[in-house]
């Protein structure tokens, strides 16, 4: 763990401290269950959504994606009477193609990420809301998946099993993104992409790859947040979520520009929005303030650490400029 | 006129690992390469000389597979292309190290060296063998002569640091021809006593160079052979017997260089700029004190990271100092940005001219205005007449070869991007003008006109600080010369004690030979 | 933050909007005669049902002993009411979800609400009309139950609602949608406005475009706007729910049911409070009603 | 008006024609007075936009701030009684102090745009809820401001003021950004800061001045939104309006990585975005569909130009090869 990192667990750790010391309810095992299971649907979102930041791109259309996919998952597997893990795998391979094509448009034909993926915003949000003619899907009364619920929304010795799935997640994204050569390549790519082609590596193909991850990813997090809503309505599914996964990964030390980040630094990311939302609900502030405090955090977060690593350098330089007063003698 | 040859053919028996012909090479308004052709024998250096933007550069990007050609054909082993990929020309074992540096400061100097061909470890998942890595890095490093270790974050380097890790990328790749684009327009002596050194190894070990170079003298002591280029099309080649520094620069500029600059005669004047107890970031504990006087040429040498850049970054304000002040014409500066010091006629040419110098994407009249807008402005409007009279007078006097004013900056060549920075602040009057490694890819017909126009600013009453690393320059150019290592200045020699060897002394951290006296400052 | 000391109550909408405001003041008088409990009105921060359901989890974790609830969508989150419904005591208001656990349901019927809206269309304009709707979801369950029950209402008159355009509850859409369909059905004769908001937008464009009073006008809810509209007579009449009886009564019940009295639970665990017609001639007196109910 | 601008227009022509005949009620004065004062209410918008955008920046929270100073500025003159011109320059102050605390943690503090206006988007739009507690501010009935609702929503000879008000904006800015030093800098920070330092330009200074405008004119905006919906419920108003701002400005050929744009371009985009909403209603195209439209046709608008480009490129290189038979010739 970077030293960034520790600094965001302190964070977590200070203000979980705070919130269970004004109320304790905040430690019940019933609430970090709850609490951990949205850390695992976030969570997989906004690893997605890294993969894409370190190229230097960007990702709007998740919330759109996440509306899209969960209508047709439900529709499949509620309306239509597909099986569940035909229409899992189905759902994923979309969520990969649409990956693929965010990817091409990008790395072959050099559009904006900003633009193509606003665009993916608009469309994907406007698809869900004609599929549904504007309406709801969702499960009738008394149609039950267990296997697929389980897996879902289910909890294995309490834990939930979404959470587990993020761990899982987190640790063979940690060894792509960290230990293999395709992590090597987005970091050179999201530095200097014209370099890195000059350096032989197929940029194009890298570049489409990390849209396609985050795609698949996104898929996954649909799946998970359909079967957590167990119903969706297209217009407002998925706001905003997004912008949470770029919080978060931005929170824990991502470079917009590219290049820079880790994995643990972006779950540590959504932990601390998680917690946030959930204290909001906890110390009963007004839920006007919700966005408020989200922000202010992430601000006063991203303020400090900038800060701190300032005052750290000034630090380092004026204990080793004391430290010779022999040269500083001779000055006169 | 010479006669020039169909195809500069060399005197070896082998058959020529590579070979060129008839490629030509144009952009809009330009044509940088045309009809060239030339084979590369194993084991043969070339050194490849010509002016700014004579081609020499997209002759190499399209050895690299970076360009396409429009047109010609390129042999490798004997297999005809008519252009090459990047990884085409990879797997044909052509290394490149390109004029301008491409490392990724977010990497270490380990990944950089290995990008795209680093050793995997067993299994299917393509890991990074990072152990194998580490040590193969090492060795390349000690190879070139470098002081830093493989797992350095890039971002830590100076420029000719970051130089050294681009060559040992070069000999990194198992190949048969190693390109280098001008290694060492920012390496000091040593370091390129080393690559030469280093060229003379990969010869013997049957690898092909070439080798480009504004600094002729380092192609007559390792080329076997000499392509002179002028205005795209090769203008001479010259056989290893025929190497001569004067007969290179006829070819190059078609007409012999008169000679080196004169000598100033004149005394210089006031203190125009001093600075009293200097501490920098990297080096807090050692301030730095400095004068330079109106109408002197102050050189300013030492070894790589010795510490001259960060001290004209402190003096033009662009960094903090941790303490110390600046005086111009003895008033205390109040010195908190580069604004401040352009506001008070302290210009600074600096090191990195992608980065900092130019703004690519600019056309040159722009580039030249910018620092100077309120001038070329009436009550806060641009007045674009007036920006294109003064860049119209910098590119006829400074020679820069473009088609207009109006020429994207980004596409002319590495030297005339150079003539671009200093045109911005010649245009503007400098008290003061510091500048680092100002020659850096420049050719020799325009290094001597800076170096002529350096000393009719000095006449002038332009104080001058000129940070160099190339001896030559240093020794011949300069009035008086202060020397840094480790970040201390370590002597200021005189015009009487100026040579070579007292410079390097110096720049090691040894006492000079003096001639009549103690040197100063120590 | 002394929440724990007494047993709270909860009020969960489902989205930020003056329609609440009426409630909040219900909340307000229940809580004047309810002392021993501690009650109080959630918004979520969307409209949406992920987040309404993470708030009612996070409320049972902060130990509420009952909620009442909007929710955003009922049919579909059957589950999550349920599990809801097994930790506290969970009343359904606004939209019902009868197959959930609920202990009771206590508002009004979007459906009948729209067959009122007929009713004044009808009453309004006997010679018949061509009617557009406005609203800001066409997805969300109260739209299409308005609009339904309006249909059913107009139907076998010579009155035709031909087409509802959506807005997303962007009012600068809301506005320029009835100016736009001004401009492409110069015909239409009567205009609706389903949700609160969509009534004084159509109030304002037809007063930029000087029509009104050419143009019937049928408002849902009570906007000062609208009422002001009623009264002035350029708006036909509308129809409003009553959210202040649903929480007042509501959370009275509620505080009941939790001391162990359920004699106010009917069988059918329906608790209707019908919708109203506001006409010209009711309109003093439903404002100065208004003004007492936000007063206490 | 550059290449790229024309092809805009061109587009925004076909596009109209095509709509006139299908409907041509589409060219009525009254529909191009409606549509040209959202013209003028999102132009204002968008060329605030480009400002930061053209710096290399973003500001992502025009939304919510068009929420918060609209509920300040009918707080203030519907309910505290304030004269209309004290309220319009305290608006228009509070935006631009808005604008100088992001330009201020942007240059000064060195954070990343992205994020600085994402937590704005965050704080504003709570605070605008916690202001009205969730409800919504309006006038009340027959509470009337003739100069201030003749100025913002009246019209001269048909024309809406607001559009008259763009025009004049536009003239200003096309002069401050296209003749002026200070537009210079503009374009030269957006390429590259760090040279732009090293030519002795107070980046600082200038990158704030650029957000300070945007803020002033996203508060000019959100007055005139404030007295065209006539009531603002804060926890919609505005929402996504930020978006609109920046499609506009990428439409009209700005690059999100600075130094690329002009005043003519952000404002043909916002005609064409504005356009496709009209079209939607008066086609009678389903409002869901709304969000594809608009998604869809600023993807092929992007597209289109950037493959025509590449095309011109294309023929120009083969032609200028073509222009010198003579080394041809001297080819074998
Ligand atoms: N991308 C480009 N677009 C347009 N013109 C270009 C481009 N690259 C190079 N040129 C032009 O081609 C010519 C040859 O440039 P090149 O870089 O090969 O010169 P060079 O010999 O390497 O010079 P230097 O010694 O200054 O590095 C120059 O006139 C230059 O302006
Ligand atoms: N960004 C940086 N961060 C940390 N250290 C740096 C950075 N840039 C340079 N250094 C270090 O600072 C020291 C001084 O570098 P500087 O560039 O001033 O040297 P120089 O004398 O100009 O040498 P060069 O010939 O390499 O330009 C070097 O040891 C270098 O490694
Ligand atoms: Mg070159
Ligand atoms: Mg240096």
């Amino acid at each position: 763990m970077s030293k960034k990192d520790i600094g965001l667990l302190l964070l977590i750790l200070v203000v979980g401290a705070v919130v269970a010391a004004i109320n304790p309810r905040f430690l019940l095992p019933i609430n970090l269950a709850n609490t951990s299971n949205l850390i695992g649907l976030f969570g997989i979102l906004s690893i997605g959504q890294a993969f894409v930041i370190i190229t230097g791109g960007i990702e709007l259309s998740v919330g759109s994606s996440i509306a899209l996919l969960g209508v047709l998952f439900i529709d499949f597997i509620a309306t239509r009477g597909m099986d569940w893990p035909v229409a899992f795998i189905l759902i994923l391979i979309l969520g990969g193609l649409i990956g693929l094509a965010h990817g091409w448009l990008i790395a072959r034909l050099k559009l904006q990420p900003f633009v193509v993926t606003l665009c993916g915003l608009l469309i994907y949000r406007g698809v869900a809301r004609f599929y549904t003619a504007d309406g709801t899907a969702g499960f009738a009364f008394g149609q039950n998946f267990p296997t697929l619920e389980f897996l879902t929304a289910g909890r294995t010795y309490g834990v939930p099993n979404s959470f587990i799935a993020l761990i899982v997640i987190m640790a063979i994204m940690w060894v792509v993104l960290h230990r293999s050569v395709f992590g090597r390549y987005l970091y050179a790519i999201g530095k200097n992409e014209e370099a890195a082609r000059f350096s032989g590596i197929r940029t194009g193909r890298i570049i489409m790859a990390a849209y396609v991850i985050c795609g698949v990813l996104t898929a996954l997090a649909a799946i998970y947040f359909a079967m957590y809503t167990r119903s969706i309505s297209p217009a407002s599914h998925g706001n905003f979520y997004e912008l949470y996964a770029i919080a978060a990964a931005v929170l824990g030390g991502f470079s917009l520009r590219g290049g820079e980040g880790s994995i643990v630094g972006v779950i540590l990311g959504t932990i601390l929005l998680q917690e946030l939302q959930n204290l909001v609900n906890l110390l009963g502030i007004p839920s006007s303030l919700n966005f408020s405090v989200m922000g202010g955090v992430i601000l006063i977060g991203v303020l400090v650490d900038q800060q701190w690593g300032a005052f750290r350098t000034r630090r380092r330089l004026v204990r080793a400029a004391r430290a010779e007063p022999s040269t500083e003698g001779q000055r006169n | 006129m010479l006669n020039v040859p169909e195809t500069s053919s060399f005197a070896g028996v082998e058959a020529p690992f590579l070979s060129l012909s008839g490629v030509r090479k144009s952009y809009p308004g330009v044509v940088a390469l045309d009809n060239f052709s030339m084979e590369v024998a194993p084991g043969e250096v070339i050194g490849l000389v010509g002016e700014n933007g004579a081609g020499k550069s997209t002759l190499m990007k399209i050895l690299g597979g970076v360009v396409k050609p429009d047109r010609g054909t390129i042999t490798v082993d004997g297999i005809e292309h008519d252009q090459l990929s990047v990884e085409g020309s990879m797997n044909a074992g052509i290394a490149f190290v390109h004029q301008e540096l491409n490392l990724f400061d977010n990497l270490d100097v380990a990944a950089n060296v290995f990008l795209g061909r680093e050793p995997l470890r067993a299994g299917p998942l393509k890991l990074v063998d990072r152990a194998k890595l580490r040590e193969m890095v090492g060795s390349l490093l000690k190879r070139v002569g470098a002081n830093f270790s493989a797992d350095t974050p890039v971002s830590k380097l100076s420029l000719a640091q970051q130089q050294m890790v681009e060559i040992a990328k070069a000999l990194s790749i198992n190949s048969r021809l190693v390109i280098l684009d001008e290694p060492t327009s920012s390496l000091p002596l040593p370091e390129t006593e080393k690559l030469l050194a280093v060229i003379k190894g990969l010869k013997a070990d049957g690898i092909s160079v070439i080798f480009i170079s504004h600094r002729l003298h380092e192609i007559e002591r390792v080329a076997d052979r000499v392509l002179v280029l002028r205005d795209g099309i090769l203008a001479g080649v010259l056989p290893k017997s025929a190497i001569d520094h004067d007969e290179m620069v006829r070819l190059m500029i078609g007409r012999a260089l008169k000679a080196r600059t004169a000598v100033s005669m004149q005394t210089p004047g006031a203190v125009a700029l001093s600075a009293q107890d200097i501490r920098t970031t990297t080096y807090p504990h050692h301030p730095v004190s400095l004068e330079i006087r109106r109408g002197e040429i102050l050189g300013l040498a030492g070894l790589v990271g010795s510490g001259r850049t960060e001290l004209a970054r402190v003096l033009f304000g662009i960094d903090a100092r941790l303490g110390g002040e600046v005086y111009t014409d003895g008033k205390k500066l109040g010195l908190h940005s580069a604004a401040d010091a352009v506001a008070n006629g302290i210009f600074l040419v600096p090191e990195d001219r992608k980065l900092e110098g130019i703004l690519l994407d600019f056309p040159i009249a722009q580039n030249i205005s910018l620092p100077d807008m309120p001038a070329h402005s009436k009550r806060y409007l641009v007045s674009v007449r007036s920006e294109n009279k003064t860049a119209e007078k910098q590119r006829s006097s400074l020679g820069i070869r473009a088609p207009s004013v109006a020429t994207r900056t980004g596409s002319l060549s590495g030297g005339n991007q150079q003539k671009v920075v200093l045109a911005k602040w010649l245009a503007m009057n400098p008290k003061i003008i510091i500048m680092d490694e100002p020659t850096r890819g420049i050719d020799i017909g325009a290094k001597a006109e800076i170096y002529n126009l350096m000393r009719v600013l000095a006449e002038a009453g332009v104080a001058v600080l000129m940070i160099s690393s190339d001896m030559e320059e240093v020794i011949g150019v300069s009035d008086r010369v202060a020397v840094m290592h480790e970040g201390q200045i370590s002597g200021i020699l005189d015009k009487d004690d100026l040579s070579q060897e007292n410079v390097m002394l110096l720049a090691v951290g040894k006492k000079p030979r003096l001639a009549k006296r103690e040197p100063e400052g120590r | 933050a002394n929440a724990a000391d007494k047993p709270t109550l909860a009020f969960v909408v489902n989205g930020a909007s003056d329609f609440w405001k009426a409630a909040e003041a219900g909340v307000k008088k229940a809580q004047a005669e309810l002392p021993d409990y501690s009650l109080e009105l959630k918004y979520p921060e969307q409209s949406s049902v992920a987040i309404q359901q993470r708030l009612m989890d996070d409320l049972v974790t902060a130990g509420v002993k009952g909620i009442m609830v909007s929710a955003v969508d009922p049919k579909t989150s059957t589950d999550g009411l349920n599990k809801i419904a097994s930790q506290t005591a969970l009343f359904t208001t606004d939209s019902d979800a009868p197959q959930t656990n609920r202990v009771a349901y206590i508002g009004s019927s979007n459906v009948d609400a729209g067959k009122q809206a007929a009713e004044i269309a009808k009453k309004a304009m006997p010679n018949g009309g061509k009617c557009i709707g406005f609203v800001g979801l066409l997805g969300a369950d109260n739209a299409k139950e308005r609009i339904q029950g309006m249909k059913d209402g107009l139907a076998g008159t010579k009155i035709e609602l031909v087409d509802v355009r959506g807005d997303d509850i962007d009012q600068t859409r809301a506005k320029k949608n009835v100016e736009d369909a001004l401009v492409a059905s110069p015909d239409v004769t009567c205009m609706v406005g389903f949700y609160s908001y969509n009534t004084p937008r159509i109030y304002e464009a037809l007063r930029d475009a000087g029509k009104l009073g050419q143009i019937t006008v049928v408002g849902f809810d009570d906007d000062p706007i609208t009422l002001g509209g009623v009264k002035e007579g350029t708006v036909a009449a509308t129809v409003v729910q009553q959210p202040f009886e649903w929480a007042y009564r509501g959370m009275k019940l509620m505080a009941a049911y939790l001391g162990g009295d359920k004699s106010g639970i009917p069988d059918n665990k329906l608790i209707i409070i019908p919708t109203v017609i506001i006409g010209k001639d009711d309109v003093d007196k439903y404002a100065a009603n208004l003004k007492a109910m936000a007063g206490n």
